[in-house]
């Protein structure tokens, strides 16, 4: 599978409460209101399960929106589609809503 | 209800599709798309509509309940053997079982059962715990021999091996848990104590390796101890009750 | 296609149904009806039809992969901290790892593994192997302290405490299992043996009685240790060909 | 829940393979190509565990077409709905798709 562009991928981590409900719907809610492309995923754990060859979409550059860098890098390496350098993991059971929109928003555009 | 435009998707339905297992993309496409589970959407139009309809019932709270996501694996009690001595309640980790109104054992938390595992009907003293999708009897309920009740005798009985009342013991370990841990954690002899015991042991009862690594950790001991201890109590003060 | 006459729908629909997790019953009803999830069928017709089309699609062999029905809960190795010790797959009852055709451990069968159980994780001397979904680090992939590194090095190592290689040791005790067991079987001195041990190790390692009571049966023993013995020299064998 | 008229109930164990498919799959053939009512559920443990109102309604003089009786009969009493007396229990876990139908199709009726 060829790498594409550079995107948003947001994991909604649909089997487990683990992120708090604030942070895993304020940043959906965000990132519809923007106009930004993104690709929202029912569950990377699922995925990475399944190896689900849509996890070798992640170009560099991109961004993924789910928990902890090393249990994400984790799961794509597991489902032998390892992530390639330059892709930014951001944390959504330790960061708020706005901090994680924050560093993917252009600047000005965060609400 | 139909889901088109970019941009038109509000959070909400986003949220609902995900719920429901689709796979929603926004896309810089010529073509303005929702995809779901990897398709252009809508097409074909039949399943755009019935996605639709999915997401209409959600948005209008009477969708239908979802099929089990679940393998009913859970153990069921023969209460025709049962004895009530609560050792099941005890040894379970995950708090399958509780204790009824009138102080009677049950099975109440069944999703909380691990798949296929049937550990807690080997401790039961009496052959009353079932497994019905097991594959041996007499654990998936076929009729109990004498033989099985023969085995089931000779068991390791706990509350005897460990000299009397389980539940004293339990809260006992429990109180002395913290400091005895604390104090053993670094000394030498405390360590050669361990290694005699578990040489020992696994001589004594052919018990793996794998099994002896398996103890969970003091946490986890004494939070499980002192739970065990307070059910045991109130299923004794229920009981005492009628 | 739609079910509708008393006696029409072939078992093969019913099982579809079935499969899908409705319930079909026929009744001796004045209008001859199918209910499917309590409900007389076709009604409302919206309902029948989404159900006749969803029949159709399972006889047609097309119908969509359903969703799935299984909390993905399984271990993630962090290969920057695993040495490849095999200490995961010789401890693991249910064949969740195994190895790779380069001799490298893997998480091979996923869904075997027992949700909401970290066990194995906590046997790892590395401190590599996470739970996503658990609910406190490191094993959720928090990233490691130098305090949980240090805690790691504490624990009990299984290899040495058992004086060696595990696998010789699993492989020996194998073939004298059966043996050693049949004899001790009815053995008052081995009762005692047990009892003394059982008593030490509870007060040297803070097990519950019912962590004690959990252990599996021989037969299970026997087959695992085996499995692992056999599994670990394939491993050997693989990582020297390399 | 009021008992109602003895009926015949089938349970499929969707999520096990613990009855043989030969024999599973031919009651529910035979079943399908009598003339009897019957009541196909897909688990009776899941019903069990959902405590299922409609476990109350097995009436005695009813067929539960099922796996070991003890079993059957916990499930019933775990769901808080015991079966009332004189309920028969077929175990397709021990017999034949045939035994099984002979017991519950009237005389001269099994093809």
């Amino acid at each position: 599978m060829a790498r594409q562009n550079p995107g948003i991928l947001y994991c909604y981590c649909k089997f487990a409460r683990i992120i708090p409900n604030e942070v895993k719907t304020g940043v959906l809610e965000r990132l519809a209101g923007s106009d930004l492309d993104f690709d929202a995923v029912p569950d990377l754990c699922e995925m990475s399960a399944r190896k689900d060859p849509r996890l070798a979409e992640v170009a560099p550059g991109s961004k993924v929106i789910a928990c902890y860098p090393r249990a994400v890098q984790g799961l794509f390496h597991s489902a032998g589609h390892p992530l390639p350098a330059g892709v930014e993991i951001l944390n959504m059971r330790a960061g708020t809503a706005d901090e994680i929109v924050q560093s993917i928003l252009p600047a000005g555009a965060a609400a | 209800m139909t889901v088109t435009a970019q941009g038109s998707v509000p959070a909400g339905v986003i949220a609902a599709l995900l719920e429901k297992g689709y796979r929603v993309a926004r896309e810089a496409a010529a073509e303005p798309s929702v995809r779901v589970n990897g398709k252009a959407w809508p097409a074909p139009p039949g399943a755009g509509a019935a996605v639709a309809a999915e997401v209409d019932a959600y948005v209008r709270g009477d969708a239908p309940v979802p099929a089990a996501a679940w393998k009913p694996w859970f153990p069921v009690i023969d209460y025709k053997r049962c004895t009530n001595c609560m050792q099941c309640l005890s040894f379970c980790l995950f708090d399958v079982y509780g204790v009824s109104g009138t102080g009677q054992i049950e099975v109440r938390n069944q999703t909380n059962c691990k798949t296929d595992c049937p550990a807690c009907s080997r401790v039961c003293p009496e052959v009353a715990i079932m497994f019905p999708k097991y594959r041996h009897g007499p654990i998936n309920g076929d009729a109990v021999s004498a033989d099985d009740v023969r085995r089931e005798a000779m068991k390791v009985d706990i509350s005897a091996l460990l000299g009397g009342d389980i539940y004293s013991l339990l809260r006992d370990r429990s109180e002395k848990a913290k400091s005895r841990f604390s104090k053993e954690r670094d000394d030498e002899r405390a360590l050669k104590e361990r290694q005699n015991c578990l040489v020992t042991m696994g001589k004594a009862l052919g018990v793996p390796a794998e099994v002896l690594a398996s103890l969970p950790s003091v946490e986890e001991i004494q939070a499980k101890a002192e739970a065990a201890r307070q059910r045991a109590e109130e299923a004794r003060k229920l009981a005492g009750q009628s």
